[in-house]
């Protein structure tokens, strides 16, 4: 990795970001550059060969995310990363394969397909910016939005229960599981290494502010108010029951590391039983660069 | 160019009659085959039936229209196909499953009792082959060592050798009834007009 | 990585990108040591930088950096810079 | 264009009595498709089936996607990441794959969709043919772009085609498609398969330049851009959004009047060396039956029987849907009395007939609403009263 460059100082991060479209378009005290600067920590500390990591967005402020790495990226459509994702790993088994994407992508219009790939174990980690609405259409209420919060399209406040995403992931069999706050700066970087360095289905939800929709609707004030927020409820309860981890509005925020295992992954799966029924017949795909 | 149609009910391998005849016709005796095949959304029990355009050069219309050989294994797809069979076709019936009307203008009809042949050699799922080596020896539409050919990859591989066994059953059972047939046309060929 | 026996408190030297900030204050709130503060003057977008009021504070902990969503704020180990070492960098 | 032989191991030589499903994916084998995604759905499922079975001993993956959203955006992963990939559906999950099908063409990705048509609208004839999706195919996701559409008429054309098809999309880097039907996709007949040394591929444009100087939008000469797979530390971008030609999102009408343009130009401008056509007689024909798919074969019984009655009717087969052979009809428009165009749709490739007549002759449509193959008596009737 390219050292710093001890004549001209530079962020450190420019070796990973596309400066040439820097600035992003995130609103002042918005969490998305955070966790993506968390994110950026976690790969170089990880020492991991950045050619090797594909990122992958769907729609939405956190979509962008994919335009501003300096990495194979693919900006997809709504919903969609995650079996576009499935594509790439299952064509070139050898990437790291990352989307990054808001809640509305991975737990409203591409719900479906976020479950499917927990199910198979499909090696890949998704790393969910969630910041209770649909921030980049004007703060509609989304999956996540807690019950009570106003948004855009709760006028009178959303009475619709939210999505609890730690539990939904676990249950469809994820093998890594944290949730965090975009306060959680270290937190993340660390969970986001750990996740690299696994292999299988991850999932790293981040709750992070949404200043300009969902703060100013409900009146929360603004980026520091809600980093403050989070400071005050969240409490860390690694391995805790993800059934119990569902957050109210301007409630407790349960986080931590829920769910470590290792099963094999879809691949490995297709190995094995191929393998076995098909004898010699079958050559393991993707082992030794097919 | 001749039309067939092979009905019975779901499972008992009508689509399978119409895959080997296709195959056996456009593979190995150097037919242009065509076949089609209509079934409900059920997988079991209900009427089916696959059809089979056979001719000398490539076939454009696909389906059949009035088919001169029909085969119907059971009573609901007789029903159902018998009236569309050309009057001077051929009728082929399995003899227990199928309770004939009346016979129609010249239709020549044939039957074998091919589940219960198929039940004596130990398999009533071989049905469909006694079926086919019948309709193969009494209609000379197809030949038997093209069949047979066609079997191997349409049947599976450890019945192979029963299914063959069901269709020279068939088959043999065919010409038995066609050196009768002759036998007893012979004298009356002379008082026909 | 932890090296026993140089106990020698690190010292930080704030780097930042004026033009880049969009004045969120979290860099200046999450500082343990208060190293920042927002200044009176605009940048080009018309937000409120930070800048830095006791440089000889500043642990070298970075949670500035990590925290600006902004990738505006960045700092550097301040002996590399003075002995020009090639130092380990980045902890 | 860089032209290779087929990969003998995807390439099951011989002769094979199989269906259009069945040959649809054989065809996809030997032109090197090594990904599937795909989702059941009937008249489609035997293409997925026959994939599932076969690709595991050829090097490849098959996966059976949550739906047909997943399916087609699978395959954009897949082909990025440099593979050849296909899918197969019908009418219902056609529909659901328009968004991404938008992207493809966006991103300028080539694969492969078979369409194996059945009676519509919604569920409608799950198990009866239809040539219903022939604009949708055209038409079907929002905005401006041009794809390329093959229309077989027998199981044979459906493995010749297939292959055909991958060719095209790499050459065009553009979404192709095999627009069959149900009727074709469960019809058996004989398959010829080729040895693999027969078999012509068009491998994929790829970059070779310097790695810091890729651009995966700028054109090469023939308006086509080189691609890069995923990994081999190119880091480039990629978007759905109006793009330059780093890739890069860019919001305004100047780009989208550059990107919108090229997306349809590289199609509309290479149309004479895509679009393949089966006349005859056409030279003194009064008449000209237009038919594609199934419905040409369908028309041959009737234009043997006008033909029998007198009538000079010649026939153009469009083994090439779209891009639509424009200036042949309009050429031919100003010679015949009229066109007759047979389809099992209600009035869809007629339009295009009666839009390139452009008013110079009349065009008579035979239409059926699906679930069977029309009458060729219908056919006979309308080129007679075409006559007239």
């Amino acid at each position: 990795m390219k050292k710093d460059n001890p004549t001209k100082k530079q962020n450190p991060i420019t070796d990973l970001l596309r400066m040439d479209r820097i600035p992003h378009i995130w609103c002042p005290g918005c969490g998305i550059g955070t966790v993506l600067t968390s994110f950026a920590e976690a790969l170089r500390k990880s020492e991991i060969d950045l050619d090797k990591v594909a990122v992958l967005s769907g729609i939405g402020c956190t979509g962008r995310v994919a335009g501003y790495v300096k990495m194979d990226s693919i900006h997809t459509t709504h919903g969609r990363a995650v079996p576009v994702a499935t594509g790439v790993k299952l064509a070139n088994p050898e990437m790291k394969v990352v989307v990054f994407s808001g809640d509305g992508d991975i737990s409203g219009i591409g719900g479906n397909h976020f479950i499917h790939a927990a199910r198979r174990n499909m090696d890949i980690m998704i790393i969910c910016v969630n910041n209770f609405n649909y921030a980049m259409t004007g703060g509609q209420v989304a999956a996540t939005t807690p019950k009570g919060a106003n948004a855009s399209t709760a006028p009178y406040g959303n009475f619709e229960y939210s999505f609890n995403l730690p539990y939904l992931a676990e249950a469809s069999g994820a093998t890594y599981v944290a949730r965090w706050t975009a306060l959680h700066l270290r937190r993340v970087t660390k969970s986001i290494q750990e996740a690299l360095g696994k292999r299988g289905f991850s999932f790293i939800e981040v709750i992070t502010p949404c200043v300009t929709l969902y703060a100013r609707r409900n009146r929360l004030g603004d980026g520091l108010n809600l980093l403050k927020y989070y400071h005050e409820k969240s409490e860390i309860q690694h391995g805790a029951d993800t059934r119990t981890v569902d957050i109210s509005y301007q409630g407790k925020l349960i986080v931590g590391k829920f769910v470590d295992i290792d099963k094999p992954t879809f691949l490995d799966c297709m190995n094995e039983h191929l393998g076995k029924v098909l004898g010699d017949k079958y050559q393991p795909y993707g082992v030794n660069n097919d | 160019m001749t039309e067939i149609r092979f009905s019975g009910f779901g499972g008992q391998g009508i689509i399978r009659c119409g895959l080997i005849t296709g195959k056996a016709l456009s593979l190995y005796d150097n037919k242009h085959a065509t076949m089609t095949q209509s079934f409900g959304p059920e997988a079991r029990g209900s009427a089916c039936s696959s059809q089979l355009v056979v001719s000398d050069d490539r076939v454009l219309y696909p389906y059949i229209s009035i088919p001169e050989i029909l085969i119907s294994m059971s009573q609901e797809a007789y029903e159902i196909y018998e009236p569309e069979l050309s009057e001077d076709g051929i009728l082929i019936i399995d003899k227990d499953l199928v309770k004939m009307n009346p016979a129609r203008g010249k239709i020549k009809t044939y039957s074998v009792p091919s589940t219960r042949f198929a039940e004596e050699l130990g398999n009533r799922i071989t049905a469909n082959l006694v079926m086919l080596g019948f309709f193969s020896s009494v209609t000379s539409v197809v030949s038997a060592d093209a069949m047979k050919k066609a079997l191997p990859g349409l049947v599976p591989g450890r019945f192979l050798d029963l299914n063959i066994k069901a269709f020279d059953k068939g088959y043999d059972y065919g010409k038995e009834i066609l050196a009768k047939e002759k036998k007893s046309k012979t004298p009356t060929q002379k008082g026909k007009k | 990585m932890v090296h026993f026996g140089n106990l020698k408190p690190k010292k930080g030297k704030i780097h930042i990108e004026k033009d880049m900030c969009k004045g969120c204050a979290f860099c200046v709130e999450y500082c343990p040591k208060d190293v920042l503060e927002l200044s009176e003057e605009f940048n080009v977008k018309g937000y409120h930088p930070p800048v830095v009021i006791k440089e000889d504070d500043c642990l070298y902990c970075q949670l500035c950096e990590t925290i600006c969503p902004e990738f505006a704020i960045f700092v550097t180990l301040k002996e590399e810079e003075e002995e020009g070492e090639k130092g380990e960098s980045r902890p | 264009m860089k032209k290779v032989k087929a990969d003998p191991k995807g390439v099951l030589s011989g002769s094979h009595y199989l269906d259009g499903d069945y040959a649809i994916a054989e065809g996809g084998l030997a032109a090197g498709c090594r990904f599937f995604a795909g989702y059941p759905i009937t008249p489609s499922t035997e293409t997925a089936e026959r994939f599932s079975e076969r690709i595991p001993s050829v090097g490849g993956v098959f996966i059976q996607m949550e739906d047909e959203l997943a399916s087609i955006a699978a395959l954009i992963g897949a082909v990025w990441g440099g593979k050849k990939s296909m899918t197969v559906t019908s009418g219902p999950g056609f529909s659901l794959m328009m968004e991404n099908i938008g992207l493809a063409c966006m991103m300028e990705t080539p694969l492969v969709i078979a369409n194996v048509q059945r009676g519509g609208p919604s569920t409608g004839l799950p198990t009866l043919t239809g040539q219903q999706d022939m604009m949708q195919v055209r038409w079907g996701s929002h905005g401006d772009y041009k794809i390329i559409a093959l229309s077989p008429d027998s199981p044979q054309e459906c493995f010749d085609l297939t292959i055909e098809a991958f060719n095209l999309s790499e050459i065009y880097r553009v979404p192709t498609f095999v627009m069959t039907d149900e009727c074709v996709g469960h019809m058996h007949e004989k398959v010829v398969i080729p040895p693999a040394e027969e078999i012509e591929l068009v491998e994929r444009k790829w970059y070779t330049g310097p790695k810091d100087q890729y651009l995966p939008y700028k054109n090469d000469k023939d308006m086509i851009p080189f691609m890069i797979k995923i990994g081999d530390g190119y880091r480039f971008h990629t978007t759905g959004l109006t793009h330059d030609e780093r890739g890069y999102p860019v919001i305004n009408a100047e780009c989208q009047d550059v990107c919108v343009r090229h997306l349809n130009d590289k199609i509309t401008m290479n149309a004479d060396k895509i679009i393949r056509l089966e006349e005859d007689e056409i030279d003194n024909a009064e008449i000209i039956v237009i038919s594609y798919g199934i419905t040409s074969r369908v028309t041959t019984r009737a234009v043997r029987q006008a033909r029998k009655a007198g009538i000079k009717v010649g026939t153009i087969r469009l083994i090439t849907v779209w891009p639509f052979p424009e200036k042949r009809i309009n050429e031919l428009a100003k010679k015949v009395k009229a066109f007759v165009v047979p389809e099992i749709n209600y009035g869809q490739m007629v339009l295009e007939v009666e839009r390139c007549a452009a008013g110079q002759t009349p065009t008579v449509h035979v239409p059926h609403c699906g679930g069977w193959v029309h009458d060729p008596d219908d056919i006979l009737k309308a080129i007679k009263e075409a006559a007239k």
